[in-house]
């Protein structure tokens, strides 16, 4: 049955099983009572004005009975939830520590090795991994279907979580805390890798071969740039303004900024835009844009200023 | 209240014994927290003779003491609600994993 | 207003003694809501406490206790007051009522004259709600506990004006009760914020 | 049950006495009030119904094309509050309760009648205040979670300063509920003989009176952080964002009870009238309201498993979550074994009452899923939630607000519904609101996040389901609202006691007179006496 999403953590079998369960157990009861509804209210449907009931007015025993049932049943999904939760929330001492940080729209995560990306989470198949977690501005939700976990990120305050990925692949990790306006397109990737890919990918040589070294013209590689980083959560491409101002027609254009002065738009500015955004802030705009200095490299920066040039 | 009505009338000098008692109890909290200094029960202590000064305002200058049993729950269960929220509040912020 | 009740007959069917104890148990029931509404304040105040004891320590001891102290003792005295006020008014009494809650209402001010020269002294020192987690609690708990004086001085005025027009008698007193009660609940809010915020931080 | 009085009367009914705006609005008259609380959460309902068609419209493609992000943002939280703090926690309690609850135990008004009017205007007061708080709305979703709602540029101070004012129209509410049942019966009217539907409303008063001051304090807190700059919420400052979370639930959990006890009470009160049969075990669904008003008060940080709370706080709130279903289930094979041999007549009020249970046990299930800890993990803040709040909500709460509609209504105004029109609609909202809502739980497993103004093409096809169950319900709701308005002016005469009920609110004149009773009844017997011998 697929009306649970895809299983791939070792734990998402268990968490499974309490959704079965407590389903099934909602079935039952469900059917009982849509049962005895719809049956009392056809077989005792009214006949005449002066049908003859019955002055009943309780009963000691069913009382007892479907107070003392539903209470012990009750228990039992509690017991049951807690022995699963327990485990979802006792990482095993080997787990690999990922460091994540949420933002107005973005998901970073630092790996021990230095590394660190944006948006996109790169984690070893079968290798339990333990989030360390914590938000810059608002409250913000880690939460991947696939694996069954979900935990807040509070501004001042560590969360953890951990998981072991059991099946390699793409997974969508999704913001699940109400954070403002970009809430909805705070979206990231997990992917699970072989331990060989994971390794290349450690080394580094990994996106050198994948992106770099592609066939992909500089304005293709920004456009993926632009969706892979989170741009797109603020920057919109059509010239509608979102949190920050629209890329279309962007190049070339004069830009008047918060201090009142104007500015032409060429690579200079936009690398400083980039890199140190506080530095000239649009007027109409907050100083919200997140600096992406050390998080992208000078390649892909250029790519993104070709592909902001390309939009006429 | 009219005259059949057998409210209970407490008589002034009990008022001014109330408060020469409550005058002793604040005299006894400030020499407590600030002469004696009891290091960390000192909450505790300020709370307890707090309590009791709340308790004799509320049996006699409210008449309490003379209320039905129904004002009594209703005096006495916002104050289990304090304190569970105090309580469980608690329990969640001093309980939190650092990982 | 004179048009309302001459619409509404059956407010004159209305039994004094039923208006009183209905009254009385309203204004009980009033009270648990005042109390859970400063027990948000006070569940603050004690998770803030537990977590930065040296933060409430080192604060606590710029707030000056023997003003708290004397705030403490005008406002148990014009407890006091109040009370006798309602026995007095229960007895008949109407002249010790209206002596009594000229003196309740006078010890409110004082109360709150203390109070502004305790807040102005604190914003001289440049001590703002915003300075600290404690400040904001001061701040707070005693804003909040001085609106309510406010709203007590008034409510007590008015029932001294009714007093004075001689609306009460042994036989009639239920606002007098009801309003006393009232004031006795801000003393005894207050019986808890003193040793809170000025003894021991 | 008390001789009734009815035939004799012929003094002019409440409606009629008197005319003119002051003769409303300075009216003392709990049954006017009651009217006039009536309109009032009515418009509400309207307006923030219109908004979720809206958000549904929107969410109808993943892309955003009708409204833009923020603007979705701030319809979702203008729905949410909207309807949580204008129209479900007023309600039934505000309105009916107040026409009803003197009526039923026999009084001529409720205890305080000028405070009674007081809490209306405090009502309104509110509702101004949002109307100012309009002109930039807040984006904070209805719960104003810290520290995003210190943080907005939108006016969350206007907003959360009208449910402020709003939160003591509801205390002075209970407060005036607890002291007419306790003190204004009628001779003979014990405790057990009061009818389920005050027994609810008193259980609800209890929680209003107490729980909404700490919501109050909560907001007054978080217009102080973003007056003052205090920062009990503000990490910066020392302060702890997840806090807020337990004062703002410490209230909003016992509001859920708020909105659906009332509701719990009309369904006792339908149910019999319609079987022709006493209620099934009274003392079973009156101490299990009880029962509810106290134990909600210990579950409320069952919203908050993954919001960072520890693990042993989780637990606790776990467990007393699902002993707060007790009660719930017992009320449920009460009701059912109500129907049991008795002779059940498909009135469109009934028709209702009997999807109440249908609906409301599908919500209250899915909420032992949300309140198992595990499988909240998964499910917490996505739409299975949604699907949960919506089907209890509305499932529960609005079908038996409009069961109670259709059922007092001949009392209310003194004209009789057109029943067939009623059923007519009662299947459009009934079918419109489980296509609704109903794909949302699946939506939920599948992992789609709530609160989401664009979303994952994956969940486009139950999405669009989902919109045209609205239009459904909405095409139902229409149907409705133009029945009873327009028997108000078509409908037949209604007589003083229509369904030959037993309790006291059907013995006087249809609509009451100005003191509901010519003279105060002395009750002999409970309202549930039917198929009695004798
Ligand atoms: C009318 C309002 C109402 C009612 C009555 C309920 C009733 C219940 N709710 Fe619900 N709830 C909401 C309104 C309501 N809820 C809202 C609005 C939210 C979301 C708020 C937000 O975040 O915006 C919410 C969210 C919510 C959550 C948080 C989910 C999350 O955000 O992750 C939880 C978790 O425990 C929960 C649990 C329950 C439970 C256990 C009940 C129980 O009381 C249900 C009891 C009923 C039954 C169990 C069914 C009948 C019984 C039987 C048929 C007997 C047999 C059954 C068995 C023994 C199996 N609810
Ligand atoms: C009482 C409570 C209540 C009610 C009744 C409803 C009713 C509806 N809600 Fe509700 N909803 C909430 C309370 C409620 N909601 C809350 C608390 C939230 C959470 C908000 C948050 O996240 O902060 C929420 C969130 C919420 C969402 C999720 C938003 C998101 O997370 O992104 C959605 C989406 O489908 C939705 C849809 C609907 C729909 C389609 C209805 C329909 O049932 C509406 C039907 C009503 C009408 C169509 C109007 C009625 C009448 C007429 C049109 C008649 C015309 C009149 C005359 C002729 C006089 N709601
Ligand atoms: C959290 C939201 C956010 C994200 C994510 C974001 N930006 Fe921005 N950006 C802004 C805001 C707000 C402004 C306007 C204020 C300013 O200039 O600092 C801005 C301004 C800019 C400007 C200057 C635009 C002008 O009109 O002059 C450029 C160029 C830019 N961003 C590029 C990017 C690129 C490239 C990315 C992704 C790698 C990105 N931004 C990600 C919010 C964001
Ligand atoms: Cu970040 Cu929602
Ligand atoms: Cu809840």
């Amino acid at each position: 049955m697929n009306w649970v999403p895809e299983a791939a953590s070792s734990f998402a079998g268990k968490v499974d099983g309490v959704l079965w369960f407590v389903t099934v157990l909602s079935i039952v009861f469900f059917i009982l009572i849509t049962v005895l509804l719809i049956y009392f209210s056809f077989k005792y449907k009214r006949k005449t004005e002066n049908d003859y009931t019955p002055y009943i007015t309780g009963n000691q025993t069913l009382e007892i009975i479907w107070t003392v049932i539903p209470s012990i049943l009750l228990f039992v999904i509690f017991a049951y939830g807690l022995i699963v939760y327990k485990e979802m929330r006792t990482p095993p001492g080997d787990a690999v520590e990922v460091n994540v940080t949420a933002k107005q729209w973005i998901w970073i995560f630092k790996y021990q090795n230095g590394k660190s990306t944006i948006n996109e989470l790169f984690v070893q198949h079968n290798r339990p991994v333990k989030m360390v977690m914590r938000a810059d501005d608002v409250l913000h939700s880690f939460f991947v279907p696939a694996f069954r976990v979900k935990q807040d990120l509070v501004p001042g305050m560590y969360t953890q979580l951990w998981f072991n990925p059991t099946k390699i692949g793409t997974y969508d990790l999704f913001c699940a805390e109400y954070c403002g306006t970009g809430h909805s397109q705070m979206l990231a990737k997990v992917y699970v890798m072989s331990p060989e890919a994971f390794s290349r990918w450690e080394k580094g040589d990994e996106e050198e071969t994948t992106t770099f070294a592609s066939t992909k013209s500089p304005e293709e590689l920004g456009k993926d740039m632009y969706s892979k980083n989170g741009c797109a959560a603020c920057h919109s491409i059509d010239g509608s303004a979102g949190v920050g101002p629209t890329f279309k027609a962007l190049y070339g254009k004069n830009e008047s900024l918060q201090d009142g002065t104007t500015i032409e738009v060429d690579e200079n500015y936009l690398r400083e835009s980039i890199l140190i955004p506080q530095a000239k802030v649009v007027q109409g705009f907050a100083p919200s844009m997140p600096s992406f200095k050390g998080i992208l490299t000078d390649e892909e920066i250029d790519a993104l200023i070709a592909y902001i040039k390309s939009l006429k | 209240m009219s005259e059949n009505h057998d409210e209970h009338i407490t008589p002034y000098k009990t008022y001014v014994i109330i408060w020469l008692i409550l005058m002793a109890l604040t005299v006894i909290t400030v020499y407590v927290a600030r002469e004696i200094d009891l290091g960390s029960i000192n909450l505790f202590v300020a709370m307890i003779i707090a309590s009791i000064k709340a308790t004799i305002v509320a049996l006699f200058f409210m008449h309490l003491k003379y209320e039905d049993s129904i004002t009594w729950v209703f005096a006495l269960y916002p104050l289990f609600l304090l304190s569970l929220l105090i309580g469980l509040t608690s329990i969640d912020v001093f309980n939190r994993i650092v990982p | 207003m004179e048009q309302l009740t001459a619409d509404h007959v059956h407010v004159h069917h209305i039994d004094p003694v039923e208006e009183y104890e209905q009254s009385k148990f309203g204004m009980w029931l009033f009270l648990g809501t005042e109390i859970l509404l400063f027990g948000g304040l006070f569940a603050t105040y004690a998770i803030f406490r537990a977590k930065y004891p040296e933060m409430f320590h080192l604060d606590h001891l710029k707030l000056d206790w023997e003003l708290g102290a004397l705030n403490t003792i005008i406002l148990i005295g014009s407890s006091m007051t109040m009370a006798i006020g309602v026995t007095a008014s229960k007895k008949g009494n109407n002249k010790l009522l209206i002596i009594m809650l000229a003196i309740t209402i006078i010890c409110g001010l004082v109360f709150g004259f203390n109070k502004y020269l305790e807040y102005t002294a604190k914003f001289a020192h440049h001590i703002y709600p915003d300075t600290s987690i404690f400040f904001s609690l001061y701040f707070m708990m005693t804003g909040l506990h001085m609106l309510h004086v406010f709203i007590g001085l008034i409510v007590l005025l008015i029932i001294m004006i009714l007093a004075i027009k001689g609306r009460y008698s042994a036989s009639y007193n239920t606002h007098v009760e009801v309003g006393g009660l009232y004031w006795h609940l801000i003393d005894l809010i207050w019986i808890y914020l003193f040793p809170l915020l000025y003894l021991i931080g | 049950m008390a001789t009734g009085t009815a035939a004799t009367i012929s003094e002019p009914s409440f409606l009629e006495y008197k005319s003119g705006f002051r003769s409303w609005f300075y009216t003392t008259d709990h049954k006017r009030i009651g009217i006039l609380y009536l309109v009032s959460i009515s418009i509400f309902f309207i307006i923030a119904g219109s908004i979720a068609i809206v958000m549904r419209a929107e969410l109808f493609t993943p892309e955003s094309n009708i409204v833009s992000p923020h603007t979705y943002n701030v319809l979702f939280t203008l729905h949410g509050s909207l309807m949580v703090f204008f129209f479900i926690v007023p309600g039934i309690s505000a309105s009916l309760g107040n026409f009803l609850i003197p009526l039923m135990i026999g009084a001529r008004d409720v205890a305080f009648p000028k405070l009674n009017l007081g809490s209306y205007w405090l009502y309104l007061i509110g509702a101004a205040i949002l109307l100012f708080a309009l002109l930039e709305p807040a984006d904070t979703g209805w719960t104003f979670y810290t520290p995003y709602s210190a943080k907005t540029n939108t006016n969350v101070i206007l907003l959360t300063l009208g449910i402020f004012v709003l939160g003591f129209s509801s205390i002075l509410t209970g407060l005036n509920f607890i002291v007419t049942i306790h003190k204004m019966r009628a001779p003979g009217m014990t405790w057990h003989r009061l009818p389920l539907f005050i027994w609810a409303l008193y259980s609800t008063a209890i929680l209003q009176l107490l729980a909404t001051p700490v919501v109050g304090i909560t907001l007054l807190l978080l217009i102080a952080e973003r007056t003052l700059g205090i920062g009990f919420f503000d990490p910066d400052k020392g302060g702890d964002p997840v806090l807020f979370q337990n004062f703002f639930w410490f209230y909003s959990h016992p509001a859920v009870y708020i909105m659906i006890i009332p509701a719990m009470g009309v369904i006792s009160e339908i149910l019999p009238v319609f079987s022709r049969k006493p209620i099934f075990g009274y003392k079973a669904i009156a101490y299990s309201s009880v029962a509810i008003a106290i134990i909600s008060f210990f579950v409320w940080a069952h919203h908050l498993f993954v919001a960072g709370i520890s693990e042993t706080a989780a637990i606790i709130f776990s467990f007393l979550t699902f002993l707060v279903a007790v009660p719930t289930a017992i009320k449920v094979f009460n009701w059912l074994a109500t129907l049991y041999k008795g002779s059940i007549q498909f009135h469109s009020a009934m028709l209702y009452a009997l999807s109440f249970l249908f609906l409301f046990t599908v919500g209250g299930l899915t909420g032992l899923h949300v309140g198992a800890l595990a499988a909240d993990i998964h499910l917490h803040d996505t739409y299975f939630v949604v699907a949960h709040m919506h089907y209890v909500m509305i499932g529960g709460t609005v079908m038996g607000f409009f069961g109670a509609l259709h059922f007092w209504y001949p009392k209310w105004f003194g004209k009789m519904l057109d029943d067939t029109l009623g059923k007519i609609a009662w299947f459009f909202v009934f079918i419109g609101f489980n296509v609704t809502f109903f794909p949302q739980f699946f939506l939920g497993v599948q992992g789609m996040p709530r609160r989401y103004a664009t979303y994952l093409p994956e969940f486009e096809s139950l999405m669009k389901l989902s919109t045209i169950g609205s239009w459904i319900l909405a095409i139902g709701m229409i149907i409705m609202a133009y029945n009873l308005i327009k028997s108000l002016y078509s409908g037949e005469k209604a007589p003083d006691n229509p369904y030959n009920s037993l309790s006291l609110e059907w013995q006087t004149s249809s609509p009451p007179i100005l003191e509901n009773f010519k003279e105060i009844p002395v009750v002999t017997d409970w309202s549930y006496g039917y198929g009695k011998k004798g």
